[in-house]
């Protein structure tokens, strides 16, 4: 039951964050998009580690990897638009259709 | 009931107050404010007494009025000369204040600078999505930073003649990047201030204020000796070079050791440039204050 | 014990708060008066609150409430007597970790919600200074951690029977110092509500919503205070007198040390405190944290 | 009672999650995901995975205070006085939003799910610590590793000083021979949005 309820919260999550991924224009925006979807494994994963593995610990280990994932998302996608605003003054994902010169 | 029991517990604290000094009166005022049985406020917010010290002229007369609607109610203004016990007769308006006496109307009317309500495609009045005069409220444009040369959003704004950080006075037209000063003018001299206010506590005392430590400057005013630590060290060398040789830090340590001194202030708009506010704050205090002067009416001739 | 706790851990707030209070005002004038911090408090309650144009309302009421909270959360996880904590959590190191990154949010959110622009500066600042202080701060409470074998708290204040962590390791209650005037406002990290900036991130705060604000630093000291006394003096351990007493004890003691460096250590400016930060004080804490590792093998 | 507040803390992960993209002011959005990750982390408390969650907490807080300020740094008409829409292909993300959750969420009411729930006596952080620093710390170096690496990855791209010059005036390699073209490959002009040209270079 806890876990299903969980898994469907996963589920909107995800969800919401595609969304948000696809539609958003600014490079920021759509970075919130990608944390959340993230937000949502992290949040599958705990689900499933805490009623499905009668607490083996690599179940909390792919959490951890979860997170680290998302420090190495933020800081790249941070730099990256500080690279491309320095070049084109714009944070809009179709300024960075190329990524040349 | 309760509030009755609240003004009785209030009345004992020191008024809390907040001074627009006028020309000629920085010493005294400085002086007043050093004692314990005043509150010395650094925004009017926090104020409920309005010290208006001296004769304000008239080019900042709006500005006052402006710094007086800002203090909350209940509010008094009290305007001072530089005689009689001004301790007792703030004393007197606080407690007036506290118990249920007349709170001071608004000087200028309560309404946004421009409505809210515009004209334009969509009834902003901007254009576009960045354009334009949206409600009459000018947008920030982007500007290179004078560090790193990333081009985010400008701050242009008139501070002072009372900010309590610049001399009294002083209004600076500057523009910030996040706290970089990247343009900075001076659109008003510094009111004229008595030989008294170069002396060297007093110019002391000002820059232990910007530097946090408050009671050591309240006192040196009150003629005691400063205990904190590391005040010479927490100036950068090389802030504010005069064309004698020396800086903030060597004009402080002067200052502190009891000498009186007398430099040549740059012209402020240059001064300022590539700063950090605080830095930039620092830089003008470290000036005496008939420097400062004259340097701004060096600049304004030029 | 237990059902004592949540009242103790409110008592120690309120009594810390009105004592660091006095203690201010103590070390800034020298006068002995201790109804001082009530006047103050019933002065501000008597004052209208003032709002700017267009606002964040929601935030900028909720600020000083979410301050006061993450103080609070910060207490319980302070044990008051050996093996006796609100919020007995195994993480309890890493709660208060949350609640000191959660201070920098809230410290940002009260500056950016007024809606102008000297608060919104001292936000900014202080989230530039704070954001690398919580290193150093993980670094010493991770090495703190290290002889008790848990990120629990009462574990650790149960691994400081034999020596305080002061003694084992002296450089971590001086780093963790930093850390508290940071998260209090204090002195020569006070970036958030300088006189340079006509009080910064509370310039536009005027009645219940000052007097809120303030009171919800103080309490953080008390809960910071509380903290490093868990940390690095052995909490509630003593002999003779029982464990609360020691805590309060400890804990007024770390609260007077960080007031007098609140008020006697001068400020520098903040891109000097940024390279300070990044270049001193966190290779310093690292090189600590090491110590600490090779000592607990 | 457990469910009942997984339940609670689940809708308001979503609700927080969906006000990201509804809510005009940056600052609430960046701080609206913020609470969406304390929401999971607090489920990640209650089931049983304290250090997880509380680490969640901690560490996004650190995360959206930076969200929070690039968000405000690189966004155009920043005060929002402007009325301004800043998504495209929106059908389309509907769509695909909607499909993602609807497969999700069928194979997790469709598929059997284990039932092994954590034991509660089980010394979970410990483990956890075990794990992640045992004997062969294989994930922990590779983090360790990864994050270094992205460390000086994004000190690099977002620096102003590149190889050749300054990165906003275009850091070009100097020619093969003296007054010669730029070595590698040559830009063509076709990108960017509009474009502030920082003097002249070549």
């Amino acid at each position: 039951m806890t876990l299903t309820i969980v898994l469907l919260g996963a589920a909107a999550l995800i969800g919401i964050g595609l969304y948000g991924a696809l539609s958003q224009q600014s490079f920021v925006m759509l970075m919130m998009g990608l944390e959340l979807m993230l937000n949502g494994a992290l949040l599958a994963v705990v689900g499933f580690w805490s009623q499905g593995l009668a607490g083996m610990p690599e179940g909390q280990l792919l959490a951890i990897i979860v997170m680290a994932v998302m420090a190495v998302e933020m800081a790249l996608g941070f730099a990256l638009v500080v690279a491309v605003y320095r070049r084109r003054q714009a944070d809009m994902t179709k300024s960075i259709g190329t990524l040349k010169e | 009931m309760a509030i009755g029991w609240l003004s009785r517990l209030a009345a004992a604290t020191p008024p809390p107050v907040f001074a627009a000094v006028g020309p000629g009166l920085l010493p005294a005022t400085e002086r007043l404010l050093a004692r314990p049985t005043l509150r010395r406020c650094g925004s009017p917010r926090e104020a409920a007494i309005l010290l208006v010290a001296g004769t304000i002229p008239e080019p900042a007369g709006a500005a006052l009025d402006r710094v007086h609607d800002q203090l909350p109610h209940p509010r008094a203004s009290f305007d001072w000369d530089g005689g009689g016990d001004a301790e007792a007769a703030i004393g007197a308006l606080w407690r007036g204040l506290l118990g249920g006496g007349a709170s001071e109307p608004d000087r200028l009317p309560d309404e946004p600078p421009n409505s809210w309500r515009g004209e334009g495609d969509h009834g902003q009045g901007g254009e576009g999505m960045m354009g334009g005069v949206p409600y009459g409220r000018p947008m920030a444009m982007t500007g290179d930073d004078l560090r790193d040369g990333l081009s985010l959003d400008l701050y242009t704004a008139r501070i002072g003649p009372f900010a309590p950080m610049l001399p009294p006075g002083l209004q600076l037209s500057a523009t910030l990047q996040g706290d970089l000063v990247v343009t900075a003018a001076v659109a008003r001299p510094p009111f004229e201030q008595p030989a008294e206010a170069d002396a060297p506590e007093a110019c002391a005392a000002r820059l232990l204020r910007l530097l946090g430590l408050g009671g050591d400057a309240d006192r040196l005013l009150r003629g005691g000796r400063p205990r904190g630590l590391g005040a010479l060290a927490a100036i950068p060398t090389g802030l504010a070079a005069d064309a004698q040789g020396g800086d903030a830090r060597a004009r402080l340590r002067a200052w502190l050791g009891g000498e009186m001194v007398d430099v040549v202030c740059p012209d402020p708009g240059d001064l300022l440039v590539g700063l950090e506010w605080h830095e930039a704050t620092l830089a003008l205090a470290s000036f005496p204050p008939s420097a400062l002067r004259r340097a701004t009416q060096a600049a304004e001739a030029a | 014990m237990s059902a004592t706790l949540p009242l103790l851990v409110l008592l120690t707030l309120a009594a810390g708060a009105w004592l660091a209070a006095w203690l201010d005002r103590l070390i800034a004038t020298g006068r002995i008066e201790p109804l001082a911090p009530l006047r103050v408090g019933a002065a501000l309650l008597l004052r209208q609150r003032v709002t700017t144009e267009a606002p964040d309302a929601m935030n900028w009421r909720l600020a000083p409430a979410w301050y006061l909270a993450l103080a609070a959360v910060g207490l319980s996880v302070v044990p008051f007597a050996p093996g006796a904590a609100l919020i007995d959590s195994p993480v309890g190191i890493v709660v208060w970790g949350s609640c000191e990154a959660l201070t920098v949010v809230t410290v940002f959110l009260h500056g950016w919600s007024p809606n102008a622009p000297f608060p919104l500066i001292g936000a900014y600042r202080y989230a530039a200074i704070g954001l690398p202080v919580m290193l150093p701060s993980m670094f010493v409470l991770i090495a703190a951690a290290l002889p008790a074998e848990s990120l629990s708290l009462v574990a650790v204040v149960e691994s400081q029977r034999e020596a305080w962590n002061l003694v084992r390791q002296p450089l971590g209650l001086p780093l963790f110092l930093l850390v508290g005037l940071t998260l209090t406002l204090r002195g020569p990290f006070d970036y958030a509500d300088g006189e340079d900036l006509a009080g910064g991130t509370s310039a536009e705060d005027s009645g219940p919503g000052r007097a809120l604000w303030q009171l919800a630093r103080l309490a953080m000291l008390v809960a910071f205070s509380a903290m490093a006394a868990a940390v690095f003096l052995g909490g509630p351990l003593g002999p003779w007198l029982p464990g609360p007493v020691w805590l309060w004890l400890k804990t007024a003691g770390i609260m007077a040390l960080t007031v007098a460096a609140g008020h006697w250590l001068a400020r520098t400016t903040p891109g000097r405190m940024l390279t300070l930060l990044w270049v001193g004080l966190l290779p310093l804490s690292f090189l600590h944290l090491a110590i600490a590792g090779a000592l607990a093998l | 009672m457990r469910d009942a507040f997984v339940i609670a803390l689940v809708l308001f992960a979503v609700w927080t999650g969906w006000r990201v993209f509804r809510v005009d002011s940056m600052v609430r959005a960046s701080f609206s995901l913020m609470l969406s990750f304390f929401a999971v982390g607090a489920i990640g408390v209650l089931l049983s995975a304290p250090y997880i969650g509380v680490a969640t907490v901690f560490m996004m807080a650190v995360e959206m205070m930076v969200m929070a300020i690039f968000m405000v740094m690189f966004m155009m008409n920043p005060a929002g006085l402007n009325p301004m829409s800043m998504v495209h292909q929106h059908r389309l993300s509907i769509g695909a939003g909607a499909a993602a959750f609807a497969a999700l969420a069928a194979a997790a009411l469709l598929s059997e799910l284990p039932d092994a729930p954590v034991p509660t006596d089980k010394a979970v952080v410990a483990d956890l610590g075990h794990e992640l620093l045992g004997p062969s710390m294989l994930i922990f170096e590779t983090a360790g590793v990864t994050l270094l690496a992205t460390m000086v990855g994004a000190v690099i791209l977002s620096s102003r000083q590149g190889r050749y010059g300054m990165a906003d005036q275009g850091s070009r390699p100097p020619g093969l021979e003296p007054g010669g073209e730029p070595a590698g490959r040559q830009p063509d002009e076709s990108g960017g949005g509009h474009h502030h040209d920082h003097g002249g270079h070549g």
